[in-house]
């Protein structure tokens, strides 16, 4: 009974911490010596947690999410470099997608095991009521998807719906106009304060999201997405820009693959390579471990394809690690992991991780308030743009 | 005496205050009923958009769900470690104050009485973070009894104006009596005193208990999990899961509210003798 | 010997004093009354005697023992509160075996001394009652039980009949004239009733702004007072005051319609007070003196009236046949019943 | 123990808000903070949302306000003697001694969007339902109906002791000299219900002022912070998802304190008045 | 013609009758006052005529208006509480013209008649301070102000004075008195203070559990009282009443010692009461009396002695010159000063 031990510290939702036990079982078979501890968290209050026991009792291994959010801890010093785990296990190659995410100053310090895509869902059933055309293979052009919120809107069904009460919803849809209007370096620069918000670049963006604007579920912001998801569930609203976590929710509503379809989101400017966004989440070594050795090899056995597939499959959602498979009996897992593999403009990680938190906040708040108020945009940009000042002294 | 007796107006005022007495609390605690009658509504009717009108049945097995489905009992228990320990040290610790404060005029007495008034007002926010640091570094981040402690001691200044004010209002003839027949300090408090507050005791704790209960900032800040949640933060977090499920928000809410009204309605007299005395909260 | 001896003792809160340096003698099974206007310091002087204030300076002697900066509980006095501050969470018997039992007597000892007490007392009945089933007569007889148990040397009341109504007043007074007579303590009294200070006082200490103005046996300050706040005080309706001017041995008194006798020694010239009860006082003919107002209370009858020089006099009248209002009457009265008061200083000439 | 836990904290609240601090410790245990002099403070006066909190806080304590005459209106309402009345007082008592988290959650239930009583309400009368939780002009006040609900309730209770002890005598001779209804109303109750006035206006603005609870379960702030107020914007800021600014967060809460230390004083000073005239 | 007139008036509390049918005349500019033991409804007659409570039946009329249904404020009265009612958030000036203020009277009206009152009451220098800020006899006059400025036909008094101390209480009396002679109002004034009584009513009525015993001068009812209650009421100390059995037509009188000559017409035979007032009785040599206690006063003493039945009675005694307590006396008395009573109905024999 000598086994040494590493303690993990996760967030787990029931259905992935199940799947995350039978992961750790198959590592202790492969490694018998090493006793993994999962210590598993509520999941709003692990946001808490990890910033008291990173410093206090610190865990040899702990889930976080990649790019920026991740970062205040790096600086702080809590997370370990584990470049080498990425260069002895050829990981550079194999998750080639979430490199730039994982890496802060040169150095990786997270290893990324999951992320889904975001697109459009939407009710079939409602387009047909609506007497819209469904949507083709390869989705919808902006202005036809424009024409048919007009009809939408005359059927009296919501062309686009989210509850943003929560704020990040409005957040999905503002990072896809942003990437089809400027593309997805422009989404970058402006997550990280490079660009200005009166910019005529940024200006455009608005534009195009004002297009959407008189589509999107009244009193969006009094409610959240589980409601909006119901809206879309019953048919009356008939697209929903959301993350294929959602896929769930729908279907606990009541939806089967036969009436829920997904689409990627329609492009504007023509020519601009398609980017998606696909949050991903990842596990990071603690600068406190006590075990890091046998943590590492836990790390690489979480990048590996196989582990990859066996918990991606479980949970439901795409694996990072290029070599994995996916359950082809999913359409909306194989048609996100058709437009994740084929997006070539990249990948986002969803404007929350992209930009630093204050920064991103004052963003989402931003875009739900032009959801509400579009002739508000002027102030809107100027505060933007004064808190970029702010945070990101020119 | 203001306004004048019902009793000695016109009949059809009579009758008119008769109707508007009951009408008036309906329409008063129409959103409590309201939840309440949710509360017992199968989901089925809430899916069929039936929000309001006749409940297709009772349905109990919204209370079992969350009870069975959800840690909603786990939270009550929680509640019940941190209110529990907090009424009782926090009327024990100004029982002692408050005797202090309002029977010896040592210097600085009223200095200290008006410490303790002040920091019953104080903004939770500005001893937020603070707190919060320090019971971390204490270890007692997460769990009842931190909770309870600083509870105990935050109350404790609202305790101790409350005994003060109590004890003060004794005739003062009755210490100097007993101090006549040669009872010593501490008798003189332990027989004395304490018999007397028997009824500013239990208006105390009836009115701790609910404030207590029914505090969720710090339920809030300083703890976080289902093993030390008290029932208000508890349902906070389950509202996040119950999205659109408002029978099972409101067999929750309701279930929240429960144990402070039996306190309340047991305990009325002294819950209202309590509210009026201490009057600050 | 239990007396209860005073010594230029000084009571002073903060800077104001209130109590300025009071000799006084008590002699053992005395029965002493403290009066004075409100305000006077009676209280005061009381509570120093119990401990309850501290004595500024000075000393208080309890018997032979210097208490003046002993505890309460060590001075062996027993109090009666105006407000009888009966314990209102225990049954008559606990209140009055309270202070045994606090003090470490056994059970048995206790109950005896109780029951002997509620028999004085005749509180048999009530002992097992709380003080709220009492009338205020009872509750005031708990009081002194409970003083009454603990055989104190010195027995200290203040006021304690002053939240009575007339009636019951009259009856516990009787009450506390009899308990001095069968126990013999030492007792002290505060009281501004005129009839208890009279009637149960050996002897009556008068104060005034923190000083004593006379001490002595009831009639003793009725017949013969040292000063003229002592016979205004002393005597109900107070006395009459008319100023007078001592003109070659004589005092002329123009209130009083001309001079008057003075047996006693004058000073040389300068003013005085005349003094004169309303009982000493008679309505003659004459048109000196205009009727104000009379009060017919049957038995006795009060005139109020007002002399050529304005001052105002209250003559009693026994029978009913009096005055009109507004008549003018004179006044008569034996110079020997008049007493005379510098007019300065305010003490008596004799 | 007090001293410990709030006075002392109220110490180091202050010295934070001088610093520049994200919540965390190295993995050494030591603070990680700058200090930035009055760098919070200048920051807070620039910032738009604070200015909203500012703003919505002054609409609570001008707002909460209104639980006095609607307290009093009850309590005078209720201040009479028939059968059960004591039953009515206590029901119409009910709202405060339940949890604010609870009357958060009764109250978003009332308002929410497409089937609350209220957006129905609003729709049967007007046409277009009224989502008040979503509107930014509106939703302050919305929370604010809802955090009135249990403050008029307990006014209430402050006036219906207040009106018991109304000495009956100068009713009386009030009445003799020709007072009714309102001019009695003003001139001899409202005078002599001072004291329950004056712990109603306290407890109103504290709890205007502490108006944590409901922001915090009926919309988190939103929509896009317009129902912020100090209290919840404090919290947000250091404690929040996208917060962990302490010493901003304390600088909030400074603010807070000194708004409050206007009434504390207030309030001190009243009591200290009583203290020596006694 | 602003007298009051109260005819059959009844007042019943849910079951219980408190107001038996009271029948009365009040004639205008008349001082009636109103007496009687504690609870026998003296405030609620009072209270009734002021609107404040509701007449259960009869009629009230106030000179020649019927007002038994309306309203307080429209009665013409005033009334003066005994705790005062003041206002304690306005000053004096205000309290006192705050009725008119409330009836719509010009500001310079109410300032001026605020003025007189304030002369009348020597209350000038005090219009602009609060109610706290006064003495009891202060706070006293404002409320008599108040009730002047209004210029009322009828003031009503509910014991006035009760709240005051003895002095001011006997000033306040004759400032009263002055009042009722100075506006002529007619007044009624209720109050358990027999001086006082005596003292300012032209007409004085005894009630006694709700009904009306008698009614008439004081000095009347003090000499010629209708019946035994009245008898014992009126006078203080209150009259003596022993006992006697009517043998062939004159009186034996166990606890006076034998037969008492009555020269009233008395019944065939059975019992009766005879009343003595202390003063009429006087200490004589003998051995038929127990002194049991003394009370000097100085001017007048009381002497409780126990007859040999066991009846007590109270002497007065003037002079100093008393028997010990213990001793045994006599009584003696002059039997025309007796008074006689049925037994039964404690109807005055006459
Ligand atoms: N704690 C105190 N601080 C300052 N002065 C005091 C205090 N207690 C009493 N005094 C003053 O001492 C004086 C004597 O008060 P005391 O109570 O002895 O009067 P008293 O003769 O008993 O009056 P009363 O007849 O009204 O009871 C008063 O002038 C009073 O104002
Ligand atoms: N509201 C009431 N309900 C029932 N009984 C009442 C009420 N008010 C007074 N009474 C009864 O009416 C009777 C007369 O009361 P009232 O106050 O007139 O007496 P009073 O002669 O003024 O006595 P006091 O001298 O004590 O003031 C009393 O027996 C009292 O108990
Ligand atoms: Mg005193
Ligand atoms: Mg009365």
């Amino acid at each position: 009974q000598d086994k040494r031990v590493v303690t993990w510290n996760a967030d787990y939702d029931p259905i992935p911490l199940a799947a995350a036990e039978a992961l750790i079982a198959d590592f202790e078979a492969a490694n018998p010596e090493i006793d993994v501890q999962l210590n598993n968290f509520d999941h709003e209050a692990y946001k808490n947690a990890i910033r008291n026991f990173l410093t206090a009792d610190p865990p040899d291994l702990a889930n976080w999410y990649a790019a920026n959010r991740m970062r205040p801890f790096v600086e702080a010093g809590l997370f370990a470099d584990i470049s080498d785990v990425w260069a002895d296990n050829g990981l550079t190659d194999a998750l080639a997608s979430s490199v730039l995410s994982s890496t802060i100053d040169g150095k990786q310090y997270a290893v990324p095991y999951t992320y889904y895509q975001w697109g459009i869902y939407y009710n079939r059933d409602a387009y047909k009521a609506a007497g819209v055309d469904l949507p083709g293979e390869g989705g919808v052009s902006w202005d036809q998807f424009l024409q048919n919120c007009e009809k939408f809107k005359a059927a009296g069904i919501d062309c686009v719906t989210t509850g943003s009460s929560a704020l990040w919803p409005v957040a999905g849809i503002f990072d896809y106009v942003s990437m089809r209007t400027n593309g997805y370096q422009f989404h970058s620069d402006l997550a990280a304060g490079k660009i200005s918000w009166t910019s005529p670049e940024a200006r455009a963006v608005f534009e195009n999201f004002g297009k959407l604007q008189p589509y999107v579920t009244a009193n969006h912001a009094a409610i959240d997405w589980q409601d909006a998801a119901a809206l879309l569930v019953q048919g009356k609203a008939a697209n929903y820009v959301m993350g294929n976590f959602a896929v769930g929710v729908f279907k606990e509503g009541g939806m089967t693959n036969d009436n829920l379809g997904f689409m990627v989101f329609p492009e504007i400017t023509a020519g601009i390579a398609r980017s998606e966004e696909a949050p991903t989440d990842t596990v990071h070594l603690t600068s406190g471990a006590k075990n890091p050795d046998d943590a590492k090899k836990l790390l690489a056995f979480i990048a590996s394809a196989d582990a990859q597939t066996k918990w991606n499959g479980a949970v439901g959602q795409l694996p990072t690690n290029k070599n994995a498979s996916v359950d082809a009996a999913d359409p909306f897992l194989t048609a996100g992991f058709q437009a994740l593999s084929t997006a070539t403009g990249g990948i986002a990680q969803f404007w929350d991780r992209d930009a630093d938190a204050e920064y991103a906040k004052a963003g989402m708040e931003g875009f739900q308030q032009f959801l509400v108020q579009p002739d508000q945009l002027e102030a809107i940009l100027e505060r933007l743009e004064q808190t970029r000042l702010r945070l990101y002294p020119q | 005496m203001f306004p004048r007796p019902i009793q000695q107006s016109a009949p059809a005022v009579r009758w008119l205050y008769s109707i508007a007495l009951p009408v008036a609390l309906l329409l008063w605690l129409f959103p409590l009923l309201g939840v309440a009658l949710t509360s017992l509504r199968p989901a089925s009717d809430l899916a069929q958009g039936n929000y309001f009108g006749m409940p297709s049945g009772i349905a109990w097995e919204n209370y079992v769900y969350i009870f069975t489905e959800t840690p909603i009992g786990q939270y009550m228990v929680n509640s019940l470690w941190v209110t529990i320990p907090t009424v009782i040290g926090a009327v024990s610790l100004s029982l002692m104050t408050g005797f202090a404060l309002a029977v010896y005029g040592f210097r600085g007495n009223i200095l200290v009485f008006f410490m303790f008034v002040a920091g019953n007002f104080v903004p939770f926010q500005i001893l937020m973070v603070p707190v919060r640091d320090m019971t971390l570094q204490l270890g007692m981040y997460d769990t009842w009894y931190g909770l309870a402690l600083f509870h105990i001691a935050f109350q404790t200044g609202f305790c101790t104006l409350f005994m003060r004010n109590f004890i003060k209002a004794l005739p003062y003839e009755l210490i100097e009596a007993a101090r006549v027949e040669g009872v010593v300090e501490w008798r003189i408090f332990w027989f004395i005193v304490l018999p007397l507050m028997r009824p500013a005791i239990a208006a105390l704790s009836v009115l701790v208990f609910t404030f207590i209960w029914n505090d969720f900032f710090w339920a809030t800040v300083l703890t976080q999990g289902v093993d030390s949640q008290p029932i208000t933060a508890g349902l906070s977090s389950l509202n996040g899961q119950w999205i659109a499920q408002w029978h099972l928000v409101s067999a929750g809410s309701i279930l929240a509210a429960l144990p402070p009204v039996l306190m309340f309605f047991l305990m009325q007299k002294h819950f209202i003798a309590g509210l009026t005395l201490g009057a600050v909260k | 010997m239990t007396g209860v001896t005073l010594q230029n003792v000084v009571k002073r809160y903060g800077d104001a004093q209130v109590i300025h340096g009071v000799d006084l003698t008590v002699e053992d099974g005395e029965f002493c009354v403290f009066v004075g206007p409100s305000g006077c310091g009676k209280s005061t002087l009381l509570r120093m005697v119990a401990g309850l204030e501290e004595t500024s300076s000075g000393a208080i002697r309890i018997g032979a023992r210097d208490v003046t900066h002993a505890d309460p509980s060590e001075r062996g006095v027993a109090m009666v509160f105006q407000t009888y501050a009966l314990y209102p969470h225990m049954t008559v018997a606990e209140n009055m075996g309270f202070g045994l039992k606090m003090t470490g007597h056994p059970k048995a000892e206790i109950e005896k001394k109780v029951a002997e007490a509620a028999r004085i007392l005749k509180l048999e009945d009530y002992l097992a009652r709380k003080p709220k089933a009492l009338s205020g007569g009872q509750r005031q007889r708990v009081a002194i039980g409970r003083a009454i148990v603990r055989g104190p040397d010195v027995f200290l009341f203040d006021e304690p009949l002053s939240n009575l109504d007339a009636e019951l007043r009259v009856e516990m007074r009787v009450e506390i004239a009899r308990l001095h007579r069968e126990i013999g303590a030492t007792m002290i009294y505060v009281t501004h009733d005129q009839v208890e200070a009279m009637t149960l006082a050996d002897k009556i200490v008068v104060l005034r702004k923190g000083k004593v103005e006379q001490v002595g046996k009831p009639l003793e300050l009725y017949h013969n007072p040292d000063n003229k706040f002592v016979a205004g005080f002393i005597g109900s309706p107070a006395m009459n005051f008319v100023s007078g001017v001592v003109e070659g041995g004589s005092v002329t008194a123009a209130g009083l319609g001309g001079a008057v006798a003075a047996a006693v020694k004058l000073p040389a010239s300068g003013k005085v007070a005349v003094g004169l009860r309303p009982q000493h006082l008679r309505v003659i003919d004459g048109a000196t003196h205009r009727v104000d107002m009379t009060e017919a209370l049957g038995g006795v009858s009060f005139i109020h009236v007002t002399g050529p020089t304005g001052e105002k006099l209250v003559v009693e009248a026994k029978g009913d046949v009096i005055p009109q209002a507004g008549t003018s009457v004179g006044i008569g009265f034996d110079a020997a019943d008049a007493l005379f008061f510098d007019d300065a200083s305010g003490l008596r000439l004799r | 123990m007090f001293t410990i836990y709030v006075l002392w904290p109220i110490v180091q609240s202050i010295t934070l808000s001088f610093y520049d601090w994200n919540g965390l410790y190295n993995k050494d245990g030591q603070f990680t903070g700058t200090f930035v002099g009055m760098g919070n403070y200048a920051e807070l006066v620039s910032d738009p949302a604070f200015e909203t909190s500012l703003w919505n806080n002054l609409k609570w304590l001008v707002l909460y306000m209104a639980a006095l005459p609607l307290g009093l209106f009850i309590a005078i309402f209720l201040n009479q003697t028939v059968t059960g009345i004591r039953l009515y007082k206590s029901l119409f008592f009910f709202p405060f001694v339940i949890s604010q988290v609870v009357v958060g959650l009764i109250f978003a239930w009332f308002y929410a969007p497409n089937f609350g009583l209220f957006y129905l309400l609003t729709q049967s009368i007007t046409g277009q339902g009224t989502a008040i939780l979503a509107d930014p002009d509106l939703v302050t006040y919305g929370i604010i109906a809802a955090g009135l609900w249990p403050q008029i309730a307990y006014v209430m209770i402050l006036y219906l002791t207040g009106l018991n002890n109304v000495a009956p005598d100068q009713i009386e001779a009030a009445r003799l000299d020709g007072a009714k209804g309102l001019k009695m109303l003003w001139y001899v109750v409202l005078p002599q219900l001072r004291p329950a006035t004056f712990i109603a206006v306290i407890v109103t603005v504290i709890g205007a002022l502490r108006s944590f609870d409901l922001v915090s379960i009926m919309t988190n702030g939103g929509p896009f912070g317009s129902s912020r107020v100090l209290s919840y914007y404090m919290f947000e800021m250091a404690l929040g998802e996208y917060g962990f600014r302490m010493g901003y967060g304390a600088a909030i809460a400074v603010v807070l304190f000194a708004i409050m230390m206007v009434f504390i004083t207030g309030f001190i000073w009243k009591m200290w008045r009583d203290e020596t005239e006694r």
